[in-house]
């Protein structure tokens, strides 16, 4: 058997941004039929890392080997040459185009064949995309299923997926990996960031940390265990606070005035909805990608219009109630979409948080009440800023997503709809978070949780209800809530109770 | 007296005067050359003319100038007004300031002004572009379909003119039939395109009068792509001699008018550095211009005005010229 | 045909729609308007447009803006006429105004690009300067007398149309094909789209910001050309304003001033609009002191209708879309 | 205390004093304080629009129809004063709001109607000036004289002074601090940057992003009334073409000001120092004796050395680098 051959090699890569240093000499290599792991908590560095292989960033010293070529000057262009492939954590699309002429431009190959490939692609998948379809109207998830695609269609030697699942349900991401598996055993080589530690035993050869802008381990995957992983992840001497303390609950709702009440609506993406939401309770919503869970948040937060039934909050009716009303009812919302829904990129961190909260203060805005709200949750939420006003952009993903919760917190709301709240975060902010659940529950808070991380939202729902091609006639009940049970509920199949007995 | 105009005090060398020469804007080929006739007088007198207008030709960009100038210490200034009222009160204040003003090209009111170096009034230059397009036809007298195109409803001289002009013909040719009155904006795409629908919507009309330097030379250029010659439509105006050579020459138009703009010109800052030495204007006087002989001090009653001190008065500029075939070559602005 | 093709299609068609309609209305008032000949002569007085259109459209695809497009019209119109005026040749016109839009895009590109000024400010900066140089170069006068034979060009037919119209729409369809088929031509949306998306596939996203800053120059200039043999003089103030109808017309024909959405075709489609109103409102005999008031009363109407039929059409196929997937339930 | 102050603004008033200290050496008598002073009355009503154009450009939009509120403005304070023989005051009121509703149909047809901005308000620059030229035109007085006869309380609106200041100086600190306050100290203010940054984000967040557009629009009429009326006192005469060679002057103030064309970023300091840059910059040139039409070229080169040399973006030292240099740049 012969030597597998090298693909890329990684040495001593610095890097900084103005005065903040993300890597610090890393080293890396890859090989044939690889499939490495890049773990590490937000801001770690690992796309940045990733960049700079594809020469999206220039290192600012450091070696990078492609196939045993040492190579200056990378640039995107020339990384593609030589066979690497970034699938980025942030879509990249091309928002007026199709999604197939996303997926032609700038690709030697010709229309016809990168449509058939690509139909053939998608049906292995078993994901549903129309090639026609404009791609400013995809959802966050199909985007990143688009992104994906593109980096499977290009037959690349070394495919770099930068959190390729954080939207993707388990039935989208089982696919993926399936795919990967294929390419994996035809040589070629992989980088695979995620944040969901259990992907990372499921497909890799190899598992890095990546920490402090170095790589503190490195080994065969057989070699770590999920605590080990854990352990990697945390911050030195911090290694009890992320221990797993959700609890959850089951109180007799019996008599109890529900916060939110859903009944029976409908709207353009679904069709009669009811549910309830109860006082000090975690409810989640799961179901497929395109099942229409967002669309259900959106109509109930007043971003949509809803046809038919009502909505309640704390017995009062906000169904036609604007954004600004529902908000001021109690209501808050934590969209999906946080690069276009989310934050105010070019704003600081402290006018992010506070964008909401100031409503209630009069007419002028008072800044150091501004300044001691925001350093609260920064502090609460352990949001990583050097400063107030950074602008939020310049934070890592799971960051801003903590500065975007913060703002929702920041209005004391009854009722929290959470739509993909840890979506790229890292295993301890993912811990934060949930502990904030926890204090909200007990602060006598509700919170609805739309997740596409099944274990995520088997873990910390008090009841979960499944979305199903627009329709939500599933609810599991604490005793019911099991992998396979929401698995079976999101697919349509579940038969064990109904909500007749609620 | 000029000890004002100086500010500091020193009576000032006769070429140290400064004339300020301000067009209406810059760009236009009219004012251009009324500026060549003003540096060639500074330049053989011997005093400064600065020539300062914007390129576009604004009562608050001409405040602005007429304020600089006085500012900046010159001791006169010889304006072509876009607005017979809106300079007043920068006027004033330059008077005040003790800066000589002279009009030219366009009045103001004669109150914020020494002398007036009139073209014509409009009386005299209304009459002129109706006679331009009368003494072509056949018989004027009987019916005949005439059109106006120039810059726009807000410029005052031009509008002025052809205020009387209207009136005039209403006296003169009764059966004369205004058909239309279209605006190119100064703007030579435009006029072009203008001047061109104007030929093709009214198809039988008989004489299209420019009062404009824009829109002259694009009429006639319009006609000349459809292939009108001056027997097919009579096209006549105020341009400059250059810009209409070529059309009298192939026949597109017959003749066309001015006033010897650089004469003007030159008039203009000569009267205002004459001014600015400390003669005293009388009216009735005369002032000995150097190549162009005595000219006469009119009275303000002659344009029609009730001002009537004794330093402000009126210059009237002996003629006014047709260009046609036979003279055209003579002129060059 | 894909269904978005359809709708990026429908856009330049509305835009035709408007054209046709407006032609249809003041035909309806004023027959010679709907005649062959004035057609023709729409299609003749929109030439400048068109081509400062199609080059503009390049750079707003792109996501940038250029305002200079008047300044160099300006000053190509003043070199080209001294050149054609001392008897030059026309050619040598040709290259002079290819150079100087070439010189002056560049320029452009350098301040974007590589001093990373932003487009707006970086062209209207360059609008004054070029304005002075004109000035300058002109010594304030016009450029008058040019030669018959010059001004003959822009009065050829060819086929029973203008010459120089014929050239320049077959031009726009050859850069229409070339931005919608050819690989590289989808660079300049992409770029608009989304640029750090086209940065990340390896476009060389520098380079063609550059290429569409020249491209917009040389069109200006030749445009300029255009302005020299069709109106005869050149005024220092040759061009001014024009920006602003340019970047109207490209709005008009569905280009999008953020990037990445538009078409040469609607773009050129646009400026004939816009310069058609001026002589529709000649041809409507209505007082010329309304012309203002109907020609920006029509514009705001054009583009609010336009918007709205858009924004209705998205929403149903948004509806459309959304419930498609919805369970079909037996009731 | 410095460290305070936005670097972008701090070079604005450095080169408004070297401006002072150039000119002056170029010409003694542009260190008149009064000179200086009284200059501000030909450049206030860019000066004014530009403030709350300022706003306008922040929520990522463009008004370019100011300069024709400007005549429509004047126009309509002189007939009704004039012809119609209302009160002076009364017509000022009356046409200041005719400015508001101007900049209202931008507003909403730009916030709900989802058209590009640019073209609004371009099809208002026509539509407006149109109408003023209508006015006039049915009113019976001549399109072109403009309409004159003001009673000196209103031309002292302009050319009055308080202790020596001249009122336009007033007016700008004035407008200055209305325009500051409203964007800097209050929660409308932040909606208006917040708004600009993201309007999905600002909606979701419960902001009426739409009301908040179509608001500054109407500011920014509203300021273009105000700057007619002003410029009609300071003329003395009301006309319909009054501010028509505002358009891009407006425009310049507000990027050179530190505006983010694209939204999101920026101030009125920045455009109240511009404003007496360009306003000083015209005088000083045509006090030294340069004739107004090359004037153009200082701007066009100040702008860019400004914009690219003083660091309305950080990142300068490193973009000199990369042109000494000529190193690859990202997608280069
Ligand atoms: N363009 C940039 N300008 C300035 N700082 C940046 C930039 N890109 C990244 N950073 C900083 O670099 C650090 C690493 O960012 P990077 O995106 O590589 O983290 P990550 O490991 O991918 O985190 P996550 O898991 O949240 O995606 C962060 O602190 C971030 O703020
Ligand atoms: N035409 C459109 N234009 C813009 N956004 C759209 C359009 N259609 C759908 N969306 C957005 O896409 C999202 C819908 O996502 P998707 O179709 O994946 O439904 P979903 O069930 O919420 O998905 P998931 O179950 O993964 O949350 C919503 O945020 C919706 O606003
Ligand atoms: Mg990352
Ligand atoms: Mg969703």
């Amino acid at each position: 058997m012969r030597e597998p051959k090298n693909l890329v090699k990684l040495e001593n890569i610095r890097k900084s941004f103005n005065r903040n240093t993300v890597l610090e000499g890393v080293s890396l290599e890859l090989y044939e039929s690889e499939v490495i792991s890049i773990i590490g908590g937000n801001g770690a560095g690992k796309s940045t890392l990733m960049k700079i292989l594809t020469g999206i960033y220039k290192a600012d010293d450091g070696v990078i080997e492609i196939n045993g070529e040492k190579t200056d000057h990378l640039n995107p262009f020339a990384a593609h040459e030589r066979g690497i492939y970034l699938v980025p954590q942030e879509p990249l699309l091309f928002p007026n185009m199709t999604v197939e002429q996303n997926l032609t431009i700038g690709f030697w190959k010709g229309k016809h064949e990168v449509r058939e490939e690509a139909e053939k692609l998608i049906k292995e998948l078993g994901w549903n995309l129309d090639l026609k379809r404009l791609a400013a109207t995809l959802s966050i998830a199909e985007q990143q299923q688009l992104e994906i695609i593109k980096g499977l269609l290009r037959k690349s030697k070394v495919l770099i997926l930068d959190e390729p699942t954080s939207t993707l349900t388990f039935s989208e991401t089982k696919s993926l990996f399936k795919v990967i598996e294929q390419l994996k055993n035809s040589g070629v080589g992989v980088f695979y960031i995620t944040h969901r530690l259990d992907e990372v035993f499921q497909i890799s050869t190899h598992a890095v940390i990546l920490r402090d802008g170095k790589v503190t381990l490195k080994g065969r995957i057989e070699e770590f265990t999920k605590e080990l992983l854990i352990q990697g992840l945390l911050p030195v001497g911090n290694e009890t606070s992320y221990e797993d303390h959700f609890e959850k609950r089951r109180t007799s709702r019996e008599g109890e005035e529900p916060i939110l009440k859903v009944d029976n609506i409908v709207g353009d993406g679904f069709r009669n909805i009811s549910f309830e939401v109860y006082k000090g309770e975690v409810v989640g919503l799961a179901g497929l990608v395109g099942a229409g869970r967002t669309e259900i948040a959106e109509a109930i937060y007043g971003i949509n219009p809803i046809e038919k039934g009502k909505v309640y909050l704390d017995g009062r009716d906000i169904t036609k109630l604007s954004i600004n009303e529902t908000v001021d009812s109690g209501l808050a919302y934590i969209p999906e979409d946080r690069f276009l829904n989310g934050i105010f990129s070019i704003s600081s961190v402290r006018n992010n948080i506070t964008s909401q909260m100031i409503k209630r203060h009069g007419i002028f805005t008072k800044k150091k009440l501004e300044e001691q709200v925001a350093h609260q949750y920064i502090e609460r939420l352990r949001i990583k800023v050097s400063s107030q006003e950074d602008e939020i952009k310049s934070l890592s993903g799971g960051n801003q997503q903590k500065a975007v919760i913060a703002r929702a917190l920041s209005m004391n709301p009854k009722l929290i709809i959470m739509d993909e709240p840890t979506r790229g975060i890292d295993a301890a902010a993912r811990a934060d978070i949930y502990s904030i659940i926890t204090e909200l529950k007990n602060q006598g808070f509700s919170v609805l949780l739309i997740s596409s991380d099944l274990e995520e939202i088997e873990r910390i729902s008090d009841r979960i209800y499944a979305v199903y091609q627009g329709t939500c006639d599933v609810c599991l009940y604490l005793d019911e809530i099991n992998a396979v049970n929401v698995m079976k509920a999101a697919f349509g199949t579940f038969e064990g109770s109904d909500k007749a007995h609620v | 007296s000029n000890e004002g105009a100086s500010g500091d005090g020193k009576k000032k060398d006769d070429k140290d005067i400064q004339v300020v020469f301000i067009p209406k804007m810059t760009g236009n080929a009219f004012f251009e050359s009324g500026n060549d006739g003003a540096q060639e007088m500074g330049k053989e007198v011997g005093f400064k003319v600065k020539y300062d207008g914007a390129p576009e030709g604004t009562v608050a960009n001409q405040v602005q100038i007429i304020n600089s100038a006085v500012n900046s210490g010159a001791d006169a200034i010889a304006i072509s007004s876009v607005s017979s009222d809106g300079l007043n009160q920068a006027l004033k204040k330059a008077k005040d300031a003790g800066v000589k003003v002279v009009t030219w090209d366009s009045d103001v009111d004669p109150k914020y002004r020494s002398v007036y170096i009139n073209q014509g009034t409009p009386e005299i230059l209304g009459k002129m572009l109706v006679d331009m397009a009368a003494e072509q036809m056949d018989n004027p007298n009987e019916a005949k379909k005439i059109g106006w195109f120039y810059s726009s409803p807000t410029v005052p001289d031009q509008n002025a003119w052809v205020n009387y002009a209207n009136k005039y013909i209403k006296e003169k040719y009764p059966k004369w039939e205004l058909v239309t009155t279209q605006f190119g904006d100064a703007n030579e795409q435009k006029s072009l395109q203008v001047g061109g629908s104007i030929l093709d919507s009214y198809p039988d009309i008989d004489a299209i009068i420019c009062p404009d330097s824009t829109a002259l030379p694009a009429m006639a250029q319009a006609a000349e792509n459809k292939g009108l010659k001056a027997d097919d439509v009579i096209i006549t105006g105020f341009a400059s001699p250059n810009s209409m050579r070529q059309f009298i020459e192939n026949g597109t138009i017959t003749n066309h008018g001015l006033w010897d703009v650089k004469d003007q010109g030159a008039l203009a800052v000569y009267v205002a550095y004459w001014l600015a030495k400390g003669n005293e204007l009388k009216v009735g006087g005369s002032i000995d211009v150097p190549d162009m002989g005595s000219v006469k001090v009119e009275p303000n009653t002659i344009q029609g005005y009730d001002y009537t001190a004794d330093d402000s008065g009126i210059i009237v500029l002996p003629e006014r010229i047709v260009f046609t075939k036979e003279n055209t070559k003579d002129y060059n602005f | 045909m894909s269904r978005s093709a359809n709708l990026i299609k429908q856009r330049e068609f509305r835009t035709l729609l408007f054209l046709i309609l407006l032609f249809v209305v003041v035909g309806f008032i004023n027959s010679d308007y709907l005649s062959w000949q004035n057609i023709d002569k729409s299609l003749k007085s929109s030439l400048l447009f068109i081509v400062l259109a199609v080059g503009m459209t390049f750079v707003l695809l792109t996501g940038n803006l250029d305002i200079s497009v008047g300044g160099t019209l300006g000053i190509s119109a003043a070199v080209c006429g001294t050149i054609l005026r001392d008897g030059g040749n026309i050619f040598l016109a040709v290259i002079a105004a290819i150079l100087i839009g070439a010189c002056i895009g560049l320029i452009n590109g350098f301040g974007v690009i590589k001093l990373k000024i932003s487009s707006f400010i970086m062209t209207l900066a360059i609008l004054s300067i070029t304005r002075v140089v004109q000035v300058i170069y002109t010594d304030g006068k016009w450029v008058e007398n040019i030669p018959a034979h010059v001004k003959e060009l822009s009065n050829l037919d060819i086929f029973g149309i203008n010459l120089l119209s014929f050239i320049v729409i077959v031009g726009v369809i050859f850069v229409q094909l070339y931005l919608s088929k050819s690989s590289k031509g989808r660079y300049y949306t992409a770029i608009g789209d989304n640029a750090d998306g086209a940065i990340s596939l390896g476009i060389p996203v520098n380079r063609y910001i550059a290429y569409s800053f020249v491209i917009s120059g040389v069109c200006a200039s030749l445009a300029g050309l255009i302005f020299v043999s069709q109106i005869g003089f050149v005024s220092t103030n040759a061009g001014a304003g024009i920006e602003l109808t340019v970047i109207a017309s490209c709005v008009l024909g569905g280009v999008s001033l953020i990037g990445g959405i538009g078409t040469v075709v609607g773009a050129a489609l646009g400026a004939i609009i816009l310069t058609s109103i001026n002589s529709a409102l000649v041809y409507m005999k209505v007082p010329a002191f309304w012309n203002d008031t109907i020609s920006g009363s029509l514009l705001i109407m054009i583009v609010v209708i336009d918007a709205l039929l858009a924004f209705n059409a998205s929403k149903k196929a948004k509806k459309v879309r959304l419930n498609a997937r919805v369970l079909q339930k037996e009731a | 205390m410095l460290t305070k102050i936005p670097k972008w603004n701090l070079a604005l008033f450095v080169i408004i004093i070297a401006e002072i200290i150039v000119f002056g050496m170029m010409n003694p008598r542009f260190w008149n304080v009064t000179i200086l002073l009284n200059s501000f009355n030909d450049f206030i009503a860019i000066a004014i629009i530009g403030f709350f154009v300022t706003l306008v450009v922040i929520t990522g939009g463009i008004d370019i129809s100011g300069g024709s509120i400007i005549g429509l403005t004047s126009v309509v304070t002189g007939l009704l004063s004039q012809v119609a023989g209302l009160n002076i005051w009364v017509s000022i009121i009356c046409a200041i709001f005719i400015a508001g509703l101007c900049g209202l149909l931008n507003g909403v047809l730009i916030a709900y109607g989802k058209v590009q901005a640019m073209v609004i308000t371009l099809g208002g620059m026509l539509l407006y000036s149109g109408i003023a030229i209508v006015l006039v035109g049915m009113s019976g007085v001549s399109t072109y004289e403009g309409i004159s006869g003001f009673s000196e309380g209103f031309s002292q609106i302009a050319n009055g002074e308080v202790m020596g200041i001249p009122h336009a100086v007033l007016l700008f600190i004035i407008m200055f601090i209305i325009a500051y306050i409203l964007l800097h100290r209050t929660r409308y203010g932040r909606y208006i940057y917040l708004t600009g940054i993201n309007q999905n984000t600002a909606e979701y967040s419960g902001i009426h992003t739409k009301k908040i557009i179509a608001s500054t629009y109407v500011l920014s009429g509203l300021g273009a009334g105000i700057a007619g009326v002003v410029l009609t006192s300071y003329l003395g005469s009301a006309r319909s073409d009054y501010g028509a060679e505002y358009l891009m002057p407006i425009l310049t103030v507000v990027v050179l000001g530190g505006t983010l064309i694209t939204g999101g970023k920026g101030g009125v300091v920045g455009t109240a120092l511009a404003s007496i840059i360009l306003g000083f910059m015209q005088i000083g040139l045509q006090m030294a004796g340069v004739s107004t039409q090359y004037i153009g070229l200082a701007t066009g080169v100040l702008l860019i050395v400004s914009v690219a040399f003083l660091g309305i973006n950080r990142d300068f030292r490193l973009n000199m680098k990369r042109i000494v240099t000529q190193k690859q740049n990202i997608g280069g």
